[in-house]
């Protein structure tokens, strides 16, 4: 089922606009992700494709050929995952996968089957008669997706499936979630504000800013060609080499460096780890702090633009605090917009 | 809920339906009806005129609000006491210490009353063990022991759950940085329980300016309010002025927990 | 059948063994209700427009007031033209079931060594200091007429209460307690050494219950009080009202009373077991009947200088 | 370390334990012993008990047949309501529970006199149990109201239902099968004050009580006026026996909701 | 102020045995992270240096010449930073700071001149006369580190500082209290479950695990030469290549591999930077999962030992899944240690 959005907007009670009008189509199986800062507009747009949300007038809101624009989410027949996960806390955790069956008044033996189909999709076997009250954050994502998964919703909408649990399990879960949101097979649109997690689950990221989608594309796509500044800071933690370009030269307070062909008169953006350490470097720089991270040192350095800017370091050893370190960029990492 | 406007708002109205009409029918009118009645007497509507100019009643008011007052103070000393003391120390026995404190709350005010009176009255223990004649309970004093009675448990209560909730930490902070207990109390922990004291003090003193059943009972010589209103129902039936002291009581007592509510910001609510 | 009637305490005037008999005998079951007459009368005021009550038992002014004020329907018993002049409404809306005569309810074990009292002045001592009680004589009946007596006693008359408020005022003193309704037991428990209580109450503790009880009959003098009944105006249940008055008023209903130590109001002679647990006739030669008619006028004034003198 | 504070505070604990324990201790041996007057000397008995049974036994049931359709009448009247002004948190749900909370602000007396004056000529109801039911669920109500108002305000309510919303359940179900269960403790909670504190009620019963509807405080202040001291703390022992396990059940509950608000 | 522990131990009221006896020294100036699992005992040892828990019988704690083992928490002179920071909320900003030096009743005039000072030092000029409620989690951070700071104490105790803020603060508020601790000269330890945390900050970290100090050396020490396998597991997440070591060599699922002479016959871990893609490479592995994380791909294996392994690889575009791919591993790269 392809998922088409046109000229969807949000404009809240109190005036605010919290998402301007958008356009969106979602292709049958994608997984995409809605990336951006606290307050883009993310959980809005995402409430507005549940119908828990009534768009602004003009809006419309497409499943395939049926036009849903203006129906409740209880007829939407799409799956929710929320930060919270609201499980109900009242019902085992087979009556939490079975809710959804249930309503659809399916006969209790189809239930049944169907929901031990998808306990064993998510490998919740073991949990299956427990209270949501006894799982660990983990078993409860699991569950918040099979229930929303067993009804064979149209679409599963996500919103930050990951960031109620700790960091540790975070990084776990986040390869689980993956591969289980894969062999659902179904349409996945799941809203993050970590650039990590987008990255590494979603088949395309639209990333997010002010009310407004400001690009749309696969990871590498977007970390490699960020068409704004905001994007390049956002994903990948783009550094501005803010500099004067005479012709086709970067004038840096530490030093010259000669700028690819396609660089227009825009702003030029590097990533730490891109500036290398490099004895014969046209750049340099003063080291001003040094933290070791285990697989490399992150140092600070002043003198090379007006802010200090960070270079990640790989070695045994780091250069020491106040050393003056000489650095390059190899050319096709300098990323290159046209105006900021 | 937003999604479905009319059957989710329409469902709300359901629910709200058979509290608004009950509400309706024996609060908003009754009330209204009372309102009405306090003029319905020789008086008019200047019976709130005599009423402020006869000084039985005011001395009633005042009487009720000084009692009323220094039982709060009193219930907010002991409980706050006994409730920081509960909440900082685990001892066996803690329980059932906590189970007497919180016994009498449900007690009804001629319970209390009968209680003061076995406690202080002709056969109670304090005249028994003291030498002499010394019988409390029919006097202002044994009033005031009846409102504390009542009123302890329901200030316990409040504070011991704001206790509980004070982070440990605040303490081991001022302590850390020199604070010797006395300072920790003042400068910590009672400004912390602060909001749950107003709202506890909010509620005994609500309690105690309704509070009819212990005052009937001890059958003392201080008229409270609640007292001369009861006087002024059964005396020559008096309902205009029964009615208009009513209003009066009922105005006050309300006033006292709204300004208690904006002070804590937190909800009040009276505890019967 | 049932029937209610309002003021008909057990532990007051032996209604118990009168609503015991009523059951028995002609098989009306009447609830215990102990109000006291101005909270009957208040309770009769608000329910005028359809009352609860089919008969209503109180002292003499307040049946008086009663009748004035339309709470009542005109109802002459059996044996109404027995009970004498004065002690009954030429109508019928009111009239005396029995009388009372005002005195000391004494529990002697509880005076803690000081002699039992003798006079009303007496009461003023300090070793009756917390001893003391009356009923509230702005709500109760017999509070009034215990103020009533004390008035007498001192001096004064139903136009003039000033030495019954003076007397009240000093007894003050003393901290007196002051309950709103009957309180029989709280005497006999020792709680209240002191009553100003009807004879019949303290007979009925002297010969009935455990411990040491005397009626004093102040030597100033006294008041001797009939108590009266009237069919509620309305009333849910007149006719069996009407039943509960003719049998009160019958001679069974009257040899109850008198097995009870009351005076019966209608002339009946007392056995002579009962005649000898009174006290001598010579000291109830003290004890006075009053205008009842005036001491009615006079209450509501009483018991609003009472409320505002008296503290 | 803190030895003269703690001991203070030890020492105020304990005389306020004292101070209440000690009456109805007494008040307990005085319903048993056969003449208070004299002492236990007098020796033990359970007659007062039985007389008091007797007497009362009436006034016993009538309060515990109010006490349970207070119950189911604040049970229906605020659970629904408590689910509504959750959900819809504004000004005029601030305003609805500030009304119905007024019957703990005003005292008892100038709400039954309200209610005499308004309907004490309606004969039939004025005689009627359901005429005190009404003070009692006036009374109780907010108790109700706000206990389960406060368990869901605890529970994400919101997104509980969005989420049954999102598996197809119409208001009505969601009602059913998300809020009142979840609710649960709250209800516990409230329906166990409801039923202590009608079982206490006096301030208003005594006003609209009639002599064949007398509840069990009606019936004790009656006891403490008019009967001898042994009957009253008979039936105060009768009192308590009934409420002190009803207490303790309400503090579990409400210890127990207070767990699921934190 | 050298500080030092010997045989300090704490066994709680029920039992619990939190800390095993336990020797430790401090140097003046140091900044020593306690780094460890949850429920390891580092809090409890924190709170016995500072006085807030009594030691068992037995221990000796002293702070320079002087045994404060039996001196309570207010007259220890240490500053103390809690995890939820602990602010008085009953106060200003102004007023927090200034309370330990009000305790030790100095004139008016110099606890004003010296709260400033700290202000200053913590960048709390805007916020001085503010209520804690109006502050931000960073800025609390801060007021608790002066308020800490400011009575000037022989020792500064840190609970987890940073643990209460979320993800993208925590990270950019490390490197400021890195900074701050080391701007203010005197002694420190601060615990952590965050392995980059005690990494970034710490001259030394001491890791802990049951109830008692595993190992105790500089970030790179503890990273290089991990004494224990829990040591090498939880920084830096090495994985065990379980195998059979025949003479020299490390016989895997994926391939044979020659040991270094210092390998013992212990156990031998690699850390998946380690794990270097390498066509000549003397192991092979079948790539499972793929994700893209920007400077780098990460690389789920299978068929290299027992148990899933992961690798990282740089460059411009990644194995596909599916792909059998030949691994190499730097001798030195190996860790070996004794027995596990
Ligand atoms: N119910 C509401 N009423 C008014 N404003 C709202 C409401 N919900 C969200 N907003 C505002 O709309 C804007 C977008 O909110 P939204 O929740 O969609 O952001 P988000 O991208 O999901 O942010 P976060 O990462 O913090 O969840 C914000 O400015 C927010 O304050
Ligand atoms: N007051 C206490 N009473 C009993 N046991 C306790 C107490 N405090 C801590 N413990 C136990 O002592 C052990 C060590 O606890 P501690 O708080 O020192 O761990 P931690 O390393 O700080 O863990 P975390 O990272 O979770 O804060 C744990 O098993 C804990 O359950
Ligand atoms: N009327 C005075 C209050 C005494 C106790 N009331 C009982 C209700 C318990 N909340
Ligand atoms: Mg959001
Ligand atoms: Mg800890």
């Amino acid at each position: 089922m392809t998922l088409s959005l046109s000229s969807v907007a949000k404009t809240y009670g109190d005036g605010t606009r919290a998402l301007n009008p958008t356009d969106l189509e979602i292709n049958p199986g994608e997984i995409i992700s809605l990336l951006g800062p606290s307050g883009c507009g993310k959980t809005t747009l995402l409430r507005l494709i549940a119908g828990l949300e009534v768009p602004d007038n003009g809006a419309n809101i497409r499943f395939g050929d049926e036009d849903v624009t203006r129906l409740p989410v209880e007829k939407r027949n799409v799956g929710m995952v929320f930060q919270s996960y609201a499980l109900f806390p009242n019902m085992s955790v087979r009556d939490n996968i079975g809710y959804g069956l249930k309503m659809q008044r399916l006969p209790r033996a189809e239930i049944q089957s169907r929901v031990d189909e998808v306990i064993a999709l998510c490998r919740l076997e073991p949990y299956a008669n427990r209270a949501i009250t006894a799982l660990s954050g983990g078993q409860r994502q699991r569950v918040a997706l099979a229930r929303a998964f067993a009804p064979r919703p149209r679409l599963m909408l996500l919103d930050e499936p990951l960031s109620a649990l700790d960091a540790a399990l975070r990084l776990e879960l986040r390869d689980e979630l993956a591969a289980l949101l894969r062999q659902f097979g179904t349409t996945v649109i799941f809203v993050t504000h970590d650039q990590d997690e987008a990255l590494a689950i979603a088949d395309r990221v639209a990333v997010m800013e002010g009310g407004k989608i400001r690009q749309i594309g696969t990871p590498e796509e977007l970390y490699r060609n960020p068409q704004s500044a905001f994007v390049a800071e956002f994903v990948g933690h783009a550094m501005p080499l803010s500099g004067e370009i005479r012709q086709q030269t970067l004038c840096l307070e530490g030093g010259e460096l000669p700028l690819p062909d396609h660089a227009g008169g825009g702003s030029v953006y590097v990533r730490a780890e891109d500036l290398r350490a490099d004895p014969t470097g046209p750049l340099q720089a003063k080291v001003e702090t040094v933290t070791f991270l285990g697989t490399h040192y992150r140092l600070g350095l002043t003198g090379l633009t007006g802010q200090r800017m960070f270079a990640l370091h790989h070695g045994a050893s780091s250069p020491a605090i106040g050393d003056n370190l000489r650095l390059s960029i190899a050319p096709d990492a300098l990323i290159c917009l046209p105006h900021s | 809920m937003k999604e479905t406007p009319v059957t989710a708002r329409s469902f709300g109205v359901l629910c709200l339906l058979p509290l608004l009409i009950f509400s309706l029918a024996f609060l908003a009118l009754p009330l209204v009806r009372l309102v009405l009645s306090s003029s319905e007497g020789a008086d008019g509507w200047s019976v709130y005129i005599r009423m402020l100019q006869t000084p039985r009643y005011l001395a009633a008011l005042l009487q009720t609000l000084l009692v009323s007052g220094a039982v709060t103070v009193a219930a907010l000393a002991v409980s706050t006491t006994a409730g920081l003391f509960l909440t900082r120390n685990r001892f066996w026995g803690r329980s059932a210490l906590l189970s007497i404190l919180t016994l009498p709350l449900a007690f009804p005010g001629v319970v209390v009353g009968f209680m003061i009176i076995l406690l202080g009255g002709r056969q109670g223990l304090v005249n028994q063990i003291t030498p002499g004649h010394v019988v409390i309970a029919y006097s202002t004093f044994g009033l005031f022991l009846g409102y504390l009675y009542f009123s302890i448990p329901r200030v316990l209560l409040t504070v011991m759950a704001a206790a509980e909730k004070i982070d440990p930490a605040l303490e081991e902070a001022a302590r850390s940085l020199g604070a010797p207990a006395y300072r920790v109390l003042w400068d910590v922990l009672l400004p912390a329980l602060r909001p749950a004291m107003v709202a506890a003090g909010a509620i005994a003193f609500a309690t105690a300016m309704g509070a009819f059943g212990t005052a009937f009972t001890l059958a003392t010589d201080i008229d409270v309010l609640p007292m001369v209103i009861y006087t002024e129902f059964t005396l020559s039936a008096n309902f205009a002025m029964a009615s208009a002291l009513s209003i009066a009581l009922g105005v006050v007592t309300w006033g006292v927990l709204l300004i208690a509510r904006s002070l804590s910001g937190g909800t009040v609510a009276a505890g019967g | 059948e049932d029937a209610i009637c309002y003021n008909c305490p057990p532990q007051w005037a032996d209604w118990a063994s009168m609503l015991e008999a009523i059951e028995t005998e002609i098989g009306v079951s009447l609830p215990h209700d102990n109000k006291n007459s101005g909270q009957t009368f208040a309770q009769l005021v608000a329910e005028k427009e359809n009352p609860v009550a089919d008969v209503a038992y109180y002292g003499v002014t307040t049946g008086i007031k009663a009748g004035k004020e339309g709470l009542v329907e005109a109802y002459k018993p059996a044996g109404f033209d027995d009970i004498p002049e004065g002690l009954k409404d030429p109508e019928g809306k009111w009239f005396a079931v029995h009388y009372g005569t005002i005195g000391f309810f004494v529990n002697v074990d509880a005076l803690g060594g000081a002699p039992v009292p003798q006079c009303f002045a007496d009461l003023k001592k300090p070793e009756y200091q917390g001893m003391v009680g009356y009923l509230d004589p702005s709500s109760a009946f017999v509070g009034y007429a215990g103020a009533v007596a004390a008035n007498l006693a001192f001096g004064g008359d139903l136009q003039n209460f000033d030495p019954a408020i003076q007397f009240f005022s000093e007894l003050a003193e003393n901290s007196p307690i002051v309950p709103k309704q009957t309180s029989f037991a709280r005497v006999v428990s020792g709680e209240i050494p002191i009553l100003f209580d009807y004879d019949f109450n303290a007979y009925r503790a002297k010969y009935e219950e455990d411990g040491n009880f005397e009626f004093v009959l102040p030597c100033e003098g006294s008041v001797r009080v009939p108590y009266v009944m009237s069919l509620v105006g309305n009333a849910p249940h007149s006719e069996t009202g009407k039943k509960v008055l003719d049998f009160i008023l019958s001679d069974k209903g009257q040899a109850i009373w008198t097995n009870a130590y009351l005076q019966p109001s209608r002339p009946v002679e007392l056995p002579a077991e009962v005649a000898e647990k009174f006290l001598p006739a010579s000291d109830y030669e003290r004890a006075q009947a009053v205008d009842y008619a005036e001491m009615e006028k006079a209450q509501a004034g009483f018991g609003e200088r009472y409320l505002n003198e008296v503290k | 370390m803190m030895r003269l504070p703690k001991l203070l505070s030890m020492l105020v604990t304990l005389l306020a334990c004292a101070f209440l324990l000690v009456p109805t201790l007494q008040s307990v041996l005085a319903g048993i012993t056969a003449n208070y007057f004299r002492g236990i000397s007098s020796g033990l008995t359970l007659k007062w008990v039985i007389e008091v049974w007797t007497l009362y036994a009436d006034s016993i049931f009538l309060s515990i047949w109010l006490a349970i359709t207070c119950l189911a009448v604040t049970l229906i009247l605020g659970v629904p309501a408590a689910y509504a002004l959750a959900r819809n948190p504004g000004r005029l749900s601030r305003v609805l529970e500030e009304f119905i909370s007024l019957p703990l602000a005003i005292p008892g007396l100038a709400l039954a006199l309200a209610l005499l004056q308004l309907y004490g000529s309606q004969q039939g109801f004025r005689a009627h149990w359901s005429f005190i039911l009404v003070g009692h669920v006036l009374y109780t109500l907010p108790f109700m109201v706000r206990a389960v108002q406060a368990v869901l305000a605890a529970i994400d309510l919101k997104t509980l239902e969005e989420g049954a919303a999102s598996l197809g359940a119409g208001p009505a179900r969601r009602f059913v099968d998300i809020v009142v269960p979840n609710a649960l403790p709250g209800i516990l909670a409230g329906s166990l004050t409801v039923v202590t504190l009608s079982i206490g009620e006096f301030n208003l019963t005594w006003m609209l009580h009639t002599p064949l509807l007398k509840t069990l405080p009606v019936g004790l202040a009656d006891s403490y006026a008019s009967m001898r001291l042994e009957i009253a703390s008979a039936y105060t022992l009768v009192f308590f026996v009934m409420i002190v396990p009803l207490l303790m059940a309400m503090q579990w509950a409400s210890a127990r909701a207070q767990r699921i608000l934190s």
